[in-house]
């Protein structure tokens, strides 16, 4: 994965906050030094609102990057308190960014790269998408959400490649899960690289389909985060190594948010779940 | 900035300010030394270390209240043994420029206390060793050793005849009587009082019914506790004479001077590191700007100046 | 809105709905009966009673915190004999339209509380006695009834002899071991428990260098103890097979929800009173909200329903 | 005093907020059934900000009222958290109002009005006395601020009577405190009543002097507050009282904030200070 990036505090202006579909933004902030360092699975936290409430500032992943007006872009679904708040901030107005944070994607020496997204884990992956494009190399996309509105930048996707798409409510393409297609394909078709965001029970989906066909895989995972910056361990995933329990808890946010698929460990084994076991910090 | 003297006495820690950022809250303190240098603070706790390495709690750790956060990291940490080798050593030019540095010792039986801390103490790499007593002692039902007088007692004696370096014995707010338990853990050799540690709480997600972290509970800091640990310090104060090192939701350098004015001698700062990485250097800062402001000398005639 | 039950038993009580409104933030129900019918409520629990009139403590009462308030009120009333004549009657209505009424019973002595509760108990004005024991025990060196398990035993024997009323007991947060304070209460004949009663706290002014609160320290209520409350009912829920109502920092329907999770049978809306008049009312529409969107048929179902 | 107003929860909208000199801002909110209904010396709480933070909703004294366009005046001083946020709410944003509350000056019978105004203190007095004149009253003002630039409505005070003016440091008007010409005044001329809004001590200092003369006169206080409708008991002075110990506790914002001067006591006595002496609610 690419090197790990610290972030910056740095003060952005919002350019645009509008909704796509219901209880789904798209956040445009103008921030030159975000804009020219940032690069595609990163992403940033928001501090949503000056003062004390929230306490803590919100993680989302790059959507776009616009180097020459300095822009960035995100694609946020209004799902509590700091979402609400966010999604009432208006054009003009300051706001903070922590960023860019975290490991990002990394297309490396492969050719022919799979995409999967779900829900709002497709926005993540149409900038590292197009860049796979730039680089030449061949794009095919797997979408999925809930219902075909929510198929948020399809006509993008569907731009850089063969695209298969899904619904839960079959409202456009098959009426499945995005495993599914992306299953059939592995039957008749090689990838050498998968990179997938999305809901955990799909990543999990995703890692076990993967891991038959041997598919080198990048997962994109959230967890809920303290500070964003490696330090305080509170938003850790259980990857596997070579230790007594088989494995260790390592960052989302400087370890990750993108890991290799078959180093995940979607499960903590029962028996480690004690080798904490207190609220004492 | 015009000339204010902001150093203070901690007991026998000298410090160059009174801003410390608080153990858990600033890893082993590379992350955060990325964005400022770490000398322009009075001090650095760093992460707890226990005999062991640990894992820590399944996620997720960390729970959102209002002005506050629930924790339950479950003392993730490489262990005493590795940090000594590995992370205490990268602190050393820090302490040779004036800011002290400080072992967050944790540990779930008196022998892990004991061990921990003499490790500690005989490598020469910290200025001081804090017990964190919020611990809970697995061989004493599971309640924590910082809640009852006497194991309070009986754990900083056996940390104290190991520890050669001043100890600092960080106390559970989660008590009826903290002057109590302040003046037990003075009495079996706490050269330094710091509070408060988390209170425990508990954040549930209504719609899957779950609690949000995996441990169940978790330890509230932030804004929220502000008003508990100033009126905790202000009883410790009166209480015992030793130098105290306050702590709890202190996000601003207004928030530093409450707490010097309840009794403390220095100012832990936390979460609010979590809120922002530059949290510690702007309290630092503020701290400054107030004395100058209010044309106060020095930060230490702050130290126990709450008129009643 | 749809069908949905919001009917749930506190013990004897039968509840409308699961939203009480709690002791000191609701006056005498008076004034909030101004802006909404208090019959939409489950129940009103009313100001402190004392058994003489009590001046209480000079100005300032309240300091703001972050997401919450300190309150140093100090129990201003008119007395219990004041009160029976004078304001309970008022309240009679209320009553006989389902909402029910319950008198809060404050004191510095073993005597005061079983005079004060013993007057209310036998005026037939009031469904059930809550009984609030934090308050300093005059006699016994100023220390709350209830932060000490035998104290508490001893003071809610001698109130429960006098209560022909169901009795609730309303528990102090400022104890290390809430679920043998919960204990003990029940042991000594409570029907009820109530929690949480205030976290004791202090709010300073930097430039004046004084306590902002007249009394030097205050309770503090509002969200940001919500995670403590939650914890500590959740503790006593497992403890006590005693139906709980459950109080702290609630201030939206699903703040209520979460509350019963945790094993409330009921919940209390204090501060968010303070903070918007018709809070209380907000909350009963948003907890009717959540069963209707969740497809809950009744909030009786979420009692103690936390999956852990 | 007039009748209590116990309020209503209103929503409003900002229509100016603005700067008139360095901390000191004039927010107008258009809200009709308030403006046909506060009063002048009534107050309205404000909800700052939606949401958790601040806790609590801010105090403030009508200081202008249009009924024709239905909007209502404050000026505030930016001086903590409060007033902070509220300073920086823009023109056409939604607003929370609690209000009218409180009882509001009387002017009775009166005809030879004085009106005492210090610092902030100054603007809750215009409309009582534009009233006044318009009711057919004489009207001498006295008005009082740290310097010149804070005698805020001066020009419209002047227009309405005779005025005397100070500032603490002598830029315009008299070197002086307030008191000092209202003093001087009194030796000469006679007040049916006087009105007098500002800081603590100034009150104090008024209270002595019309005493000593025996004039009427209405006092505007202030008290940190929680539920602003008389249901806490947060926000009580002591008001003098046929009670064993002299005076009660009453609540500015139901029972005030417009208190006779002559029943307030400034000074809680000693001895009953411990009549609460707990932190228990
Ligand atoms: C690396 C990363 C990238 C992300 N990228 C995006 C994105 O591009 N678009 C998008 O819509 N969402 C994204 N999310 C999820 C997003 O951060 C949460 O939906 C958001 O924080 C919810 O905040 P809230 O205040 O509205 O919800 P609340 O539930 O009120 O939040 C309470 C707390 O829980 C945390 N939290 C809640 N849900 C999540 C979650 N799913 N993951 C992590 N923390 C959570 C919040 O950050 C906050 O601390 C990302 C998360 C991570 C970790
Ligand atoms: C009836 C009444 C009318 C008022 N009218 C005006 C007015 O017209 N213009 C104006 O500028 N100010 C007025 N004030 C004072 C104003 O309410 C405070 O300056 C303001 O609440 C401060 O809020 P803050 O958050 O900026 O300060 P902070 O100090 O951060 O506030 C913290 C808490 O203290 C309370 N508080 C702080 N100072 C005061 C004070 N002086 N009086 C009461 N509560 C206080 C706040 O309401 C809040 O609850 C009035 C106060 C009252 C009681
Ligand atoms: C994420 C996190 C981890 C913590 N870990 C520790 C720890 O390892 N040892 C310890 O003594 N205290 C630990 N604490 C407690 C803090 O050091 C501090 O005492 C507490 O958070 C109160 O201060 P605050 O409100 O400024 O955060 C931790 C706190 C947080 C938020
Ligand atoms: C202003 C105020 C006055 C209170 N007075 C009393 C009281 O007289 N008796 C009592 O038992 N509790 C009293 N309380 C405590 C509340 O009833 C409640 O237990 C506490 O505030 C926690 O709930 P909340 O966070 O919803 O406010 C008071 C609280 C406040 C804020
Ligand atoms: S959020 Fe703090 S370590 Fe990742
Ligand atoms: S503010 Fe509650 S009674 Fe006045």
């Amino acid at each position: 994965m690419a090197k790990e990036n610290i972030g910056k505090v740095l003060g952005a202006e919002i350019v645009d906050n509008k909704i796509l579909v219901p209880y789904v933004y798209q956040l445009t902030i103008k921030v030159a030094k975000l804009a020219s360092e940032i690069k595609p699975g990163q992403f940033i936290m928001i501090k949503v609102a000056p003062g004390l409430e929230p306490t803590l500032r919100r993680p989302f992943s790059l959507h776009r990057v616009d180097k020459e007006t300095g822009t960035v872009q995100i694609i946020y679904q209004v799902v509590g308190k700091g979402t609400e708040i966010l999604s009432r901030r208006k054009p003009g107005e300051e706001i903070e960014i922590l960023g860019p944070l975290g490991n990002g994607f990394d297309l490396g020496e492969a050719e022919r790269i799979g995409f999967v997204g779900g829900g709002m884990g497709i926005a993540p992956l149409l900038a590292v998408a197009e860049q796979a494009v730039q680089e030449g190399k061949e794009v095919v996309s797997f979408l999925g959400a809930k219902t075909g509105d929510y198929l948020l930048v399809k006509k993008e996707f569907a731009r850089l490649g063969k695209i298969f798409i899904v619904t839960d409510d079959g409202s456009v393409g098959e009426k499945a899960l995005v495993s599914k297609p992306l299953e059939k394909y592995l039957k008749h078709h090689d990838l050498d690289l998968l990179l997938a965001c999305g809901p955990t029970p799909m990543l999990k989906a995703l890692a076990a389909i993967v891991g038959a066909h041997g598919v080198k895989t990048q997962l994109s995972l959230e967890q809920r985060m303290g500070c964003g910056i490696g330090a305080c361990l509170g938003c850790v995933v259980p990857i596997k190594a070579d230790t007594p329990e088989g494995f260790v808890y390592k960052r989302v946010c400087s370890d990750g948010p993108v890991f290799w698929a078959d180093e995940i460990l979607f499960e903590v084994p029962k028996a480690t779940e004690k080798q904490g076991g207190c609220s004492c910090g | 900035m015009g000339k204010v003297d902001l150093r203070v006495g901690l007991g026998p820690l000298k410090l160059k300010n009174p801003i410390l950022t608080m153990s858990g809250t600033f890893g082993f303190g590379q992350e955060y030394g990325r964005y400022y240098d770490l000398a322009i603070l009075g001090g650095v706790i760093v992460k707890a270390m226990t005999a062991e390495p640990r894992l820590g709690n399944p996620p997720p750790r960390i729970a959102e209240t209002p002005s506050g956060i629930l924790n339950a990291i479950g003392l993730q940490n490489p262990g005493v043994d590795a940090a000594i080798a590995e992370e205490l050593p990268l602190l050393q030019d820090l302490r040779r420029r004036g800011t002290v540095v400080i072992g967050n010792v944790s540990g779930y039986s008196f022998a892990e206390y004991t061990l921990v801390t003499d490790k500690l103490s005989q490598s020469g790499l910290v200025d001081a060793v804090e017990l964190n007593i919020s611990c809970p002692n697995v061989k004493g039902g599971g309640l924590a050793f910082g809640t009852h007088p006497d194991t309070v007692y009986k754990v900083v004696s056996a940390v104290r005849e190991v520890c050669e370096v001043p100890l600092i014995v960080k106390l559970s707010p989660n008590v009826t009587d903290i002057a109590e338990i302040a003046r037990r853990a003075v009495e079996a050799g706490a050269d330094i009082l710091s509070l408060i540690n988390t209170i425990t709480g508990l954040a549930i997600d209504a719609k899957t019914r779950r609690p949000i972290l995996s441990n169940v509970t978790g330890g509230l800091s932030g804004p929220a506790v502000k008003p508990v640990a100033l009126r905790m310090v202000h009883e410790v104060a009166q209480a015992v004479n030793t130098p105290i090192l306050g702590i709890g939701g202190a996000t601003t350098g207004i928030d530093a001077v409450e707490f010097l004015l309840a009794g403390a001698s220095a100012v832990g700062v936390g979460t609010a590191n979590l809120m922002d990485p530059l949290a510690a250097v702007k309290i630092v800062q503020g701290l400054e700007q107030f004395l100058l402001d209010q044309k106060i000398a020095s930060a230490a005639e702050l130290i126990g100046g709450l008129i009643i």
